[in-house]
């Protein structure tokens, strides 16, 4: 029985595929059975997901990885020598994830409903498409959670990918008065391409290790044989010496996690993913994308245990870093923002930053419990979010339809300055967000407190007990995730008294109203889980340990680093509500906290400016080289080549010139106005992304090269002379200069 | 010793072509105006005949006319590539030239010759024979180009094509002399025991001077960079489904006469033309991503695309090396260019039927496609798909077949250049699907497609998806054809 | 010094002058002209190789036939104007570079030694037999190049095929 | 008996004196002369070769002739091109065939 259920794995990522091939190829004229067939490709996904969870809560012993899992085997590819295999596994990791992704998935389906206006006047207009592409977001997740093998979790984590820049892009034809805001379209694609980069070094990652294995199977790939094998081997790379491959591997591997869940360096397209409708969001930052990261490196954990660091495996001090960095950072900036959705954004990007930080510390089970408790208390906060947008934006629409002259701009129903008082509006949605906040903060007993602080015991007890890992990491961990707990309870704090305490700051806030059943009903289900889930992890009774941990040594409790965090944690909270709740910010005026921080407040509302940083050092070159290349094309022509040469110098010195102003004049908003000043091109990588970035070039190439086009081009003679010129180049190469090389 | 009939047995699919072919052209001129339409169906019985002529030469290893030609598994892989791509290229200009040109007969006929040259191409094991198969497949190919004489823009192309591949096959035909000189034999295999036995480094230099001179006539026919730059001008210019025809069946005669004359007259000389054709690899994906990024033109892009693709199949022959690779990175290529037949095949024809209803070939002209006809919308973004490289589609399997290979020999160089061409090749199919599927159509009318159109379009779709889902009956096809 | 050494150069002398009087001269029917003597010294030099049927060939039909296509189209296509114009393109010189450069590297790849197939250059094995009868055999038996032979038909004819299918009027 | 190398360097010659021929000349009949010289080159190459390497072989002469064939293939097609673009525009300069480009 047990058996023949496990055999049926394959269905569970296939349930919501049939519902997404259902609702694009059928029902999408009727929003109702778009709705239902959605719901009930989710909800079977569900059902089948809890009765494997269950089932393996009784298999534990059985169902260990590496080497216990049931598989279910499927395809079978030969790639010349070897033969690659394809299939599903059902391991106690994978049950875990299987409690939490289909249940949060279905908790965000059913609150769609309600968000995407079904029943009202104003239904989004491609609300059965919206239904189609998120049931296809889960088949990719839940077909990534039971992969058995590196290479279907690859292409999984790709249809993710795509799902992502098509919801984040949903909105596509949407833009803002404001040129310098990020329209929706850009922002999936700016997802799709960042977590691009990051997929293509885990590509590379993965090659490397099937060329050494000969297989992605978790089995294979993670055999204590195979593991030996890749931390005794070296491999020379030319900038970094010689590394074992386990080490070079795992690097790559991290690589594709710190794409897909946003880490520093790649974490940049999070908070714009904001833009898409807030169910996605929800489903992005709790149940699905960033998840998958973590998922991945805690999938690889042994390759990351394979070397330790006396033997030159820097790999998980690599993650630590990364992680901890990540985490503190991203809660710095999260002080700064006024976007209801952004705050929320940035904390992901931290409490994610704490699970890779975690598994970089060796706290194996600590990061898969925070992810789990984390799942559910986002989740909760993201859709109390979409509530609270969509109770002010209603308020908006009814203020805007009484007096038709009101219109004062563009109205931001995001901006939690815009809010205010909502808790008397909206009871429901305040009840639940403040359980979410609560968990957030790490206050107890809630999830996130527990999950939390078996991290931070965990980092403490690694720094006191163990000399392999050296003792200056785990302090240091230590030290940055105890601070960004505290940055944590802080901007939790303000957020909650910015939106729902106080007076309403504006007309829309004052008449917003409660949203419908559908919304609130998840956002109580989810609630209840953020506030029992962190008991079953507590120090005296994990029962993930249990269920997970098993090769793993528990942490014991440690009372100074519980009563610190606490401490922490109330503190930051008392603080905020010091700030912002004692006196309630009125309408239109200053958050307190820009004038205490001053220009520093600037930096981390800006982010750190990495985002400008990338325009100038990544996007700018790449398109100059694409423009250069072209140019080669259009304009090869030897003796033009002179021309060419003054007329890039000239513009060059243009270009150094405009950079000069800038300086000059930017105090404030400095590497943002320079890259705008310094050419159209990066001018219009802003307006219109990077689309609009291929026209760019093709006018700048146009503008600047435009004599040059009409002399050239078309004349075969050209061709031939590059084709004969080259042939001889290369003839007098290999005849020439090669044997001297040799 | 063979008797007469045995021969003819064996060359059956070259000499039903031509027969085909010659048959063609009497009924175009004795059927007469109102059953021309029969002429594109009487050509595809041919082909069909040929398909299982050739069919049936399977597992055949036969040397005919003292080692000129060649029967075997590699062959026949050629021989089923052309018939196919012909015989779709075929039903896919059903109608096409309606209001074009008068002449239809001719063009069926001069095809089925441009298939027979391909199969004769990839037999050829004799200096003569690959100079003499090539330039029926270019003299042809030039003709076919500039067929439309009321098009300018036809004939622009068919003379440049000429111009161009006139100049690329005398510095070839050069090479071979060259290469004839220094062995005194015009067998491949003869020639490469000669050079086997060459010693000292003066002996080197007429080879190698032979191996670049060649390199300019096959980088010709497979259009890699630098010797690249005809292909979109004639692509732009050539009938469309000719241009189709250009793309995967005159590239996949390159790819088969680039590998019989490297791989067995010149194994030797590994060492030289390694660096030669990753250089030329490397050079030609980027090159062609980066400039197909500004097309404006569907042809010229899908043109620059189809010379990026012509980059990733180079890998595979960088990457052969007998002992570790041989067969392996051979069948990659093999494999690779099946699919990849399909695919762009179904591109081209996404194309041609779009053409048909709106008259030109302009990228803008594909907004909102998917409101004017889903399927084609469909199509397309699946082809466009397996021309990135993105699974489960059949140039993703071929992409990874020829990394597998470059990653044996550890040449992660090349897998990491071919990769970021991957991200960069994104960057202008998404312009056009972006177009296709969110940009609001100009003129809303819907898009009818021709019932050959849509038995085209059928075949590649499931041939693409098939080639990936089912792919271990097409690898082990090409693992088995890989014998040279 | 020998007599065949004397016709040599002087049959150099018409190939290579001939050669750069096609292409410089800007009267196009010169050039095709000067085509012939290049034509006819080549010829000349099948001679000195002992090569007669294919000196005969080249006479009848490169320049009986090709030459002859060339001039006729030469005339087809030209207008009075054309004779004012320049024969070269503004790329000419970088065109005589690359030439100059291939030349370079010919003459260093000549230089080197290289012969494989035994023999030493400057010492031809004597010629037995008569060698036009024996290319016919090797043209026409179906164990040399019969099938190569069969395919240049097939390659004429398909160009015969094409030529008439571009040249043709246009009617519509 | 006069040297391979004599004639090879002729060869060489007007094989370059050809490709300087396609690369320099305006009208597309002329760039076809210029391709009839690089094939008269190979020519002189493979006769040359025949006759000091192996003269019992006709694999040199054989080559020769179907050399022949392909040129008068090509310039028959070639030929028919320029007619059929000069019937359109009215000229064979090819730098003025710009149609195409990009």
């Amino acid at each position: 029985m047990r058996e023949a259920l496990f055999n049926l794995t394959w269905l569970i990522p296939l349930f919501p595929l049939l519902a997404f091939a259902l609702i694009i190829l059928w029902t999408h004229p009727s929003r109702k059975w778009s709705t239902w067939v959605a719901w009930i490709g989710i909800g079977l996904a569900w059902l089948l997901g809890w009765t494997m969870f269950f089932l393996s809560w009784g298999d534990i012993h059985h169902l260990t990885p590496p080497e216990g899992n049931h598989p279910v085997p499927l395809w079978a590819l030969p790639t010349g020598g070897s033969v690659l295999k394809i299939g599903f596994q059902i391991d106690t990791l994978t049950a875990l994830m299987l409690f939490m992704v289909p249940f949060v998935c279905l908790m965000i389906f059913v609150y769609s409903k309600g968000y995407m206006g079904y029943g009202t006047e104003h239904p989004d207009p491609r609300y059965s498409r919206f239904f189609a592409y998120i049931s296809l977001f889960a088949c990719g997740m839940l077909g990534l959670v039971v992969s058995d093998n590196l290479l279907t979790l690859f292409i999984f984590w790709e249809i993710m990918g795509l799902c992502s820049y098509l919801l984040i892009g949903f909105w596509y034809d949407k833009s803002y008065p404001d040129p310098n805001r990020i329209t929706p379209r850009q922002a999936g694609l700016k997802a799709f391409l960042t977590t691009r980069v990051g997929d293509v070094i885990m590509l590379i990652g993965l090659l490397l290790l099937y060329s050494q294995v000969g297989s992605l199977s978790f089995k294979d790939v993670f055999s204590q044989e195979t593991l030996h094998m890749l931390a005794e081997q070296e491999l020379w790379m030319p900038i970094f010496g010689t590394a074992p491959v386990a080490t070079v591997i795992a690097i790559l591997i991290f690589g594709g996690a710190v794409g897909k869940s946003a880490q520093f360096p790649l974490h940049v397209w999070l908070p714009d993913a904001m833009e898409g409708p807030t169910p996605v969001s929800a489903l992005i930052h709790a149940a699905t994308m960033v998840s998958a990261g973590v998922y991945l490196v805690a999938r690889c954990f042994p390759l990351f245990m394979a070397v330790p660091l006396d033997h030159g495996g820097v790999q998980l001090a690599v993650v630590a870093f990364i992680g901890a960095f990540t985490a503190l950072a991203a809660s710095t900036i999260a002080l700064a923002q006024n976007d209801v959705k952004r705050v929320l954004a940035y904390s992901t990007i931290s409490q994610l930053g704490y699970m890779i930080a975690a598994l970089g510390i060796g706290a194996y089970v600590a990061a898969v419990f925070h992810l789990i408790t984390h799942a559910f208390f986002k989740a909760l906060l993201f859709l109390g979010s979409g509530s609270v947008i969509h109770g002010v934006e209603h308020g908006h629409h009814k203020i805007a339809h009484g007096h038709h002259d009101h219109e004062e701009g563009h109205f931001d129903p995001n901006d939690m300055m815009n809010m205010g008082g909502l808790m008397n509006k909206m009871p429901r949605t305040a009840w639940t967000f403040i359980i979410g906040g609560g968990a957030l903060a790490g206050i107890v007993p809630l999830a996130g407190f527990w999950s939390k602080d078996e991290i931070l015991a965990h980092a403490w007890h690694e720094f006191q007990h163990t000399q392999h890992f050296g003792t200056f990491w785990p302090l240091f961990v230590w030290l940055l995730l105890t601070v960004a707990a505290a940055l944590t309870a802080f901007y939790t704090a303000r957020q909650i008294c910015l939106t729902f305490l106080g007076e309403p700051r504006t007309e829309a806030a004052r008449h917003a109203h409660e949203s419908p059943p559908s919304m609130t009903w998840p956002l109580m289900i989810l609630a209840f889980f953020a506030v029992i889930l962190g008991l079953f992890g507590t120090p005296w009774a994990n029962q993930y340990h249990e269920l997970v941990g098993e090769a793993f040594a528990a942490t014991p409790f440690d009372p100074f680093v519980a009563g610190l965090s606490t401490v922490l944690a109330v503190g930051g909270a008392v603080c905020g509500w010091l700030v912002y709740g004692r006196a309630p910010l009125r309408a239109g005026q200053v958050d307190p906290l820009k004038r205490w921080l001053g220009p520093v407040h600037g930096v981390l509302e800006n982010k750190y400016y990495v985002d400008e940083l990338y325009r100038l050092i990544v996007i700018r070159p790449v398109l100059r080289l694409a423009e250069l290349c072209a140019k080669f094309d259009y304009d090869w022509v030897i003796n033009r080549l002179v021309n060419t040469i003054g007329q890039l110098s000239i513009r060059t010195a243009e270009r150094l010139g405009g950079l000069d102003l800038a300086v000059v004049d930017g105090t404030v908003n400095l590497v943002g106005r320079a890259a705008r000043g310094l050419s159209t091109l990066s001018n219009t990588v802003d307006l219109k992304g990077v689309d609009g970035a291929v026209n760019g070039i093709g006018h700048v190439v146009k503008a600047g090269g435009r004599q040059m086009r009409t002399l050239q081009s078309g004349w075969v003679q050209d061709y031939l002379l590059l084709a004969v010129t080259m042939a001889i180049i290369l003839l007098g190469f290999m005849l020439l200069v090669l044997p001297i090389l040799r | 010793m063979l008797i007469a009939s045995q021969i003819l047995g064996l060359i059956a699919p070259q000499w039903i072509l031509l027969v085909a072919a010659m048959l063609v052209l009497a009924l175009d001129l004795t059927l007469g105006e109102e059953r021309e339409g029969w002429l594109p169906y009487i050509a595809l019985l041919g082909l069909g005949a040929a398909l299982v002529a050739s069919l049936s030469l399977w597992n055949r290893q036969v040397a005919l006319f003292e080692g000129l030609f060649l029967i075997d598994r590699f062959a026949v892989f050629f021989q089923i590539i052309a018939v196919l791509a012909t015989g779709l290229v075929i039903l896919a200009s059903i109608g096409y030239f309606e209001g074009k040109t008068p002449y239809k007969g001719q063009f069926y006929a001069l095809l089925l010759v441009t298939a027979l040259a391909i199969t004769l191409l990839a037999s050829a094991a004799d200096l003569v024979m690959v100079f003499i198969s090539i330039e029926v497949l270019s003299v042809t190919s030039y003709t076919l180009t500039g067929y439309l004489i009321a098009d300018r823009k036809s004939t622009e192309a068919g003379l440049k094509f000429f111009l161009y591949g006139a100049a690329a096959s005398a510095i070839m035909l050069y090479g071979m002399t060259l290469l004839y000189g220094a062995t005194g034999s015009t067998n491949l295999a003869e020639i490469g025991r000669t050079l086997s036995l060459a010693s000292g480094e003066g002996s080197r230099w007429l080879p190698i001077a032979a191996i670049v001179m060649l390199l300019v006539g096959f980088g010709f026919k497979v259009s890699a960079a630098p010797f690249h730059q005809w292909a979109p001008d004639v692509y732009e210019g050539a009938p469309t489904p000719f241009a189709a025809f250009l793309s995967v069946g005159s590239k996949a005669a390159g790819f088969a006469i680039l590998l019989r004359v490297f791989l067995t007259a010149l194994p030797d000389f590994r060492v030289d033309w390694f660096a030669l054709v990753t250089t030329l690899s490397i050079a030609t994906m980027t090159l062609g991503n980066l400039i197909a990024i500004f097309q404006e033109n569907i042809k010229r892009m899908l043109a620059y695309s189809s010379i990026a693709q012509a980059g990733y199949i180079l890998i595979g022959l960088a990457c052969w090396d007998p002992q570790a690779t041989g067969r392996e990175s051979i069948s990659a290529i093999l494999f690779y260019l099946l699919a990849y037949l399909f695919t762009n095949l179904g591109a081209f024809t996404v194309v041609i039927a779009v053409e048909r209803a709106v008259g030109t070939n302009e990228i803008s002209d594909y907004a909102g496609l998917i409101r004017r006809n889903p399927w084609l919308a469909a199509a397309l973004f699946v082809f466009f798909l397996s021309l990135v490289g993105i699974p489960p589609t059949g140039v993703f399997v071929g992409k990874l077949l020829i990394f597998a290979a470059a990653v044996r020999l550890e040449y992660y160089a090349l897998v990491i250049v071919a990769l970021i061409n991957g991200v960069i090749s994104l960057y202008y199919y998404y312009g056009v699907l972006r177009r296709v599927f969110f940009l609001a159509p100009r003129d809303e009318a819907p898009i009818a497609v021709s019932t050959p159109l849509r038995v085209v379009l059928a075949v590649t779709l499931i041939m693409t998806l098939g080639t990936a889902i089912f792919a271990q009956p097409f690898i082990r096809l090409a693992l088995t054809s890989a014998v040279l | 010094m020998g007599i065949s050494h004397v016709l040599f150069i002087l049959f150099s002398v018409l190939i290579l002058g001939g050669g750069v009087m096609v292409v410089t001269r800007r009267n196009l029917v010169q050039a095709a002209g000067a085509l012939i003597l290049t034509l006819f010294g080549v010829a000349g030099l099948y001679v000195l190789l002992e090569a007669g049927f294919l000196a005969a060939v080249q006479i009848l039909i490169y320049i009986g036939a090709i030459a002859i296509l060339i001039i006729f189209a030469v005339m087809l296509t030209r207008r009075l104007a054309d004779e004012q114009e320049p024969g070269l393109n503004s790329q000419w010189a970088w065109a005589l570079g690359t030439a100059v450069m291939a030349l370079a590297i010919l003459v260093i790849v000549i230089q080197g030694t290289w012969p494989l197939a035994g023999g030493v250059v400057g010492n031809a094995p004597p010629l037995t037999g008569d060698s036009t009868s024996r290319l016919g055999v090797a043209l026409l038996s179906p164990e040399q190049y019969a099938f190569p032979f069969e395919v240049a038909s097939v390659l004429l004819l398909s160009a015969m095929l094409g030529a008439i299918v571009i040249a043709r009027e246009k009617r519509h | 008996m006069v040297p391979l190398s004599w004639y090879l360097m002729v060869s060489a010659a007007l094989f370059c004196l050809g490709i300087f021929g396609v690369l320099a000349r305006r009208n597309a009949v002329a760039i076809l002369m210029g391709t009839e010289l690089m094939l008269n080159a190979a020519n002189i190459n493979l006769v040359a070769f025949w006759r000091h390497l192996r003269p019992d072989v006709m694999s040199g002469q054989v080559f020769t002739l179907m050399v022949f064939v392909v040129a008068a293939a090509e310039a028959a097609v070639g030929l028919a091109l320029c007619i059929a673009i000069y019937s359109s525009r009215g000229t064979v300069v090819v730098e003025d065939m710009d149609l195409l480009k990009g």
